[in-house]
């Protein structure tokens, strides 16, 4: 490697520490500490509950956090409800394989107009208080670097991700399938016996993005069509 | 919907026997005295451009610090996004941070990965050899919209979370040789963001040790844009653009993958049996025709040049086909060029339109031989609930009125 | 001059034992909400960015109106220059023309020469087929102050009558064709603004007929910037700039050059023998670093990296080679991609400077072979009255104590 | 060629006319008419003389429009003046070879306020003045469409021009060079005994583009010199 004289110097290990907050899947990275349900009710109530819902299951600012997922998908790791194609939402529990995913985030980004103030123990404690939310553990519990991998063990959807595709470059993961799983041919002509139209812009949605007149050019080979109310003048 | 404008919107009065008033008649432009110069040091667009804006997609989100606001793709030309109308995307809003004290660190998740961890101010990071390509950037979420039905009217929230710029900075590869990065070992890096949400990424090390993935400070030969990442973001060329942090204040070699928030909550794709893709990362082959495209109206019959944009995560655009009657047959469209990896490229075609109905469609194929599908063949595989990456062909449908609507053809 | 600063100025204050107070402390923008998205529906550079903003030369002209804005070379990056940045020259001052008052029209200057002569809208012009092609644009003057001695301290000054975009037009032979231009006739065409100025300029029916000439409206990826002609624009690729006619109305097939003011008074180069050359419109090959460049220093020993700009009016760069030590060695620089006809292309070369005094000097060639001269081989045949064309190698004077200078060496 | 069904309209001769204002070194273009000396004063100092000073002498916006050619260069047809490297500034007159190209400019594009303003025969008129202030017509003449050849005969500068270079594309002009007059050799080492130096930027210059420093970046591989004064603040 080239070498770059007086460019850089080394990060001092408070630095490092400062700023390597990321925790990993397998636990790498985090913390000593711990928190109850208790604590983290506390927490949550003056510090996330405002946006998130008392239950976590405010639609406000976001989809819920908690809900949709069952007793029976903590035994096979698979959010069933995702299955079905008319469950309302995904919730974040839902969806998350990975606890870790919780821990580090609400660490580094929660609450959301106040990032990074959290001590470590108070993200336990509000982490825990999610997973008794989520009825993944109980109102006594507490959360701690020593037990997390038995939640971990616990998580509904901790089964549910897949890395069989090709839309990661290389062979980083075991597990992958490399071949484009879509695709199409080259036809020119005569491809199919007439095109099938299976959905239309709803009459309501028309509207909805303002005034479309006023999102084109007033000139040019087209115009706008006039729909919804116009943008407030700048 | 709404009736076709006269001729008056043509923009060509019916001119008297005589002929135009704007030609016979003096314009203030040809017979006063202009601005000066640098009555802008730094200018703006024409006050007459002011449709051309980044918008926001009503109900897509409640909070717009968490939201998109969407480039308007419906009246660009060429391939570079003039930084100004470059889509947005925050999850927790964006900054303008002072770049003096800005910080970039390199670090290892064992120590035994980097063996000099380091620290970088922008002098040093400019001081370096430094490399400028053009790349498109594409929300992994962009027409997301539109998996299970139409849902938006223009290519504005269709498609306008695409943006493509020249970026200028140093390849990461360099950065980690520089600290003595392990680079046999290490399998994954980790991007990190110095915003609020700290954005974080697990990144491809194959597109690291390619020399692609960059540490920019530069786009379209000026700084980065604040709502871009000012003073660094990563560029991962052919990746969502969720992967490109932006305000990057840290990178962390390791051999394992994040699942970060962003990696394991959201960015991942549910196929029909409830499994969700993770780390899907690569922005497959697609293209859309920007104009005509939905909510414009064609005044008049007769020629129109038939304009998008195509773009792969895998390379150059190979080809791109357009279709008047809905995909039943095709016609080759004339490439723009440079024709470049990972970038942009702007096709064009003709088309006498002779007032009756029409569904214009875009094919595009890379150069891996990759050819863009239809919805019914992206569905047959994925269902409708994926919300990321949906490269279908875009159908848009020209009523005998001139009127253009968003509609989904298999 | 200046001294050099002291360590604090680097950038990098001297960190505690414990480290950067910037790492160590949490920052506002990682611990804080930050702006919503389209909070500019149009956005602007960083406020640590102003520095770099179009500006005039004090005493080149009286009038601003009738003036040059020069572009901040000294801190861009890559070849695409930001239009807001894009150096401005103005005749009779800038409008911002109501496009749909705007109207082009193609006449003979003999009526065999334009079977039907036409008018064209806006909306006329942006329906036929387009192309859309990077290519820099140069004043016919840039460098012009520096003909006899070194007279201006930065690039900015030296070379800033330079930019470079991605125009999107009408092929100018597409609107003739239509007319139906006898173009075997054809010697010449008349170009004519819709300003004050009606600048005029008679344009090579050579570059017409290969296709190059465009009617312009689009620079990168928007509309033209009023500054720079909105709504329509000639871009006559590989030619100084003036005879890129702004806020174009007119073009007129002729087979007689038209010796307007701007080519019978001005951008006519005088020659040692008080001869003045005329019709000179062919930018040959030049190319200038950028960084770093006069009225910057270098803070530090070290490594460094020194980036440029190359250009030729007849084709594409093949090579630029660097010299620090004013012309006596030189090295070959790496240039980046895309390499483009009549473009802009980047170089770069590393440096470590050692903190004696250096000159950096790059010297380009393009396709034809042709190789840029020094100072010595330019004034030999064209002395130093000529004002116009300057293409010769530009130095720059590293002093020991970091300061860089202007300096001319033959 | 193509066609382009529906685009474009053709140009009424009015429209033409309006707007093909051009008038060529052949007098191509050039409106009937006529203007004399003493009509061109009256103009001049109502129009121009602001700016272009009494005797079109001033230097305050432009350089002089006259001065500085010889009852001999109209023998010569050309400025002996442009030959000297000492003569202070290039008048118009010294430079332009075609009287057609003053008419056309003055007619399009003064006064420069309030461009298109001029009747044909006020720019006669104002050209008559001129001419006659470059001594090139007496103080009683009149101009017209039917003389200007005449003047043209006897313009200081008319055999001033060459297009014998390799600055314009292709075969434009018959007389030209088509090879590039300059150049240079890619030699790589020991291409020169020494760096000759024969000018530095002089003292005064440094501070004439006020201060450097607040023309470059404040982060960065450089740092603007502290120079002049600083820029007003925005
Ligand atoms: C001011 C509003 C606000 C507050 C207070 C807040 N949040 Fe959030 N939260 C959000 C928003 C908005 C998001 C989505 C951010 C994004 O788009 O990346 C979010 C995301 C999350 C997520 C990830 C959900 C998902 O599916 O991606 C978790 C977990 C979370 N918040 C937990 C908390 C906790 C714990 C607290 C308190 C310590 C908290 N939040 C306080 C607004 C808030
Ligand atoms: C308000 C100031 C002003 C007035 C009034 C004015 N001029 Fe000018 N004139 C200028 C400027 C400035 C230029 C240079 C324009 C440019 O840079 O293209 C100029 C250029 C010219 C030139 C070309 C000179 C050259 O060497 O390029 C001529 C000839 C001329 N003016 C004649 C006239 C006449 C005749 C009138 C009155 C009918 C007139 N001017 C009124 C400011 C003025
Ligand atoms: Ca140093
Ligand atoms: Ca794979
Ligand atoms: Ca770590
Ligand atoms: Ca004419
Ligand atoms: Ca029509
Ligand atoms: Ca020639
Ligand atoms: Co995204
Ligand atoms: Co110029």
């Amino acid at each position: 490697a080239e070498s770059f004289p007086g460019v850089g110097r080394p990060a001092t290990p408070a630095e490092v520490k400062a700023w390597d907050i990321d925790v990993g899947p397998d636990f790498a990275g985090l913390p000593k500490g711990s928190g109850s349900v208790d604590r983290g009710q506390t927490v949550w109530e003056s510090k996330c509950e405002s946006c998130h819902g008392t239950f976590a299951e405010s639609n406000s600012v976001f989809t819920p956090l908690v809900g949709g997922t069952t007793a029976e998908d903590m035994k096979t790791g698979h959010t069933a409800n995702l299955r079905r194609t008319d469950f309302p939402q995904r919730t974040t529990f839902m969806k998350v394989a990975t606890v870790s995913t919780l821990y580090d985030y609400i660490r580094r980004a929660m609450p959301w107009n106040a990032p990074k103030t959290l001590s470590d123990d108070d993200v336990y404690a509000v982490l825990a208080y999610l997973l008794n939310l989520a009825e993944i553990v109980p109102s006594d519990f507490t959360l701690s670097d020593a037990n997390i991998a038995e939640v971990q063990a616990m998580m509904p959807n901790r089964n549910g991700m897949t890395t069989a595709h090709a839309l990661w470059p290389g062979p980083g993961f075991g597990t992958e399938a490399n071949k484009p799983d879509t695709g199409n041919t080259p036809c020119m002509s005569n491809c199919k016996p007439k095109a099938e139209q299976v959905s239309i812009l709803p009459d309501y949605a028309w509207n909805a993005h303002g005034n479309l007149a006023g999102q084109n050019r007033a000139v040019g080979p087209v115009r706008g069509m006039k729909t919804g109310p116009d943008e407030a003048e700048a | 919907a709404a009736g076709v404008a006269g001729a008056a919107a043509l923009g060509r009065p019916a001119a008297a026997a005589e002929g135009d008033d704007a030609i016979l008649k003096p314009q203030p432009w040809a017979t006063s005295l202009g601005q000066p110069v640098a009555a802008n040091p730094y200018g703006v667009p024409s006050k007459y451009e002011r449709a051309l804006a980044r918008r926001q997609s009503p109900g897509l989100t409640q909070v717009a610090a968490a939201s998109v606001s969407f480039a308007p793709l419906q009246g660009m030309f060429g391939i570079i996004t003039p930084s100004g109308l470059h889509f947005e995307r925050h999850h927790q809003g964006w900054y303008d941070i002072d770049p003096a004290k800005h910080r970039f660190m390199v670090n290892g998740a064992r120590p035994e990965f980097v063996k000099t961890p380091k620290v970088y101010t922008l002098d040093d990071i400019m001081r370096l050899p430094p490399v400028s390509r053009m790349h498109f950037i594409e929300c992994g979420a962009n027409t997301g919209m539109e998996w299970g039905n139409v849902a938006v009217p223009t290519v504005q929230y269709s498609h306008g979370m695409l943006s493509c710029s020249e970026f200028t900075g140093v390849p990461l590869r360099t950065l980690l040789e520089d600290c003595g990065a392990d680079l046999k070992a290490a399998k994954y890096v980790l991007a990190e963001g110095g915003d609020g949400s700290a954005m974080t990424r697990t990144i491809p090390i194959e597109l690291v040790l390619s020399g692609e993935v960059m540490v920019a400070y530069g786009q379209n030969g000026e700084m980065l844009r604040p709502e871009n990442g000012y003073p660094l973001r990563l560029v991962v060329p052919g990746v969502q653009g969720v992967s490109w942090v932006k305000w990057l204040r840290r990178v962390e070699v390791g051999d394992k993958p994040y699942a970060t928030k962003d990696e394991a909550v959201h960015y991942i794709d549910l196929m029909p049996d409830g499994q969700h893709r993770q780390y899907t990362s690569i922005q497959e082959c697609k293209s859309v025709i920007t104009s005509p495209s939905g909510g414009q109206m064609l005044l008049d019959k007769g020629y129109f040049n038939v304009s998008g944009l195509a773009w792969s995560g895998r390379g150059k655009i190979s080809r791109v086909d357009v279709s008047f009657d809905g995909g039943v047959n095709w016609v080759e469209a004339t490439l723009q060029t440079p024709i470049l990896s990972k970038c942009l490229t702007r096709f064009n075609v003709p088309w006498n339109w002779d007032g009756r109905p029409a569904v214009l469609q875009s094919r595009a194929m890379d150069e891996t031989g990759f050819v863009q599908p239809s919805y019914g063949q992206l569905r047959a595989v994925r269902g409708t609930r994926s919300i990321y990456h949906n490269n279908a062909i875009q159908s848009w449908k020209v009523a005998d009125s001139g009127e253009i609507s968003n509609v989904q053809i298999l």
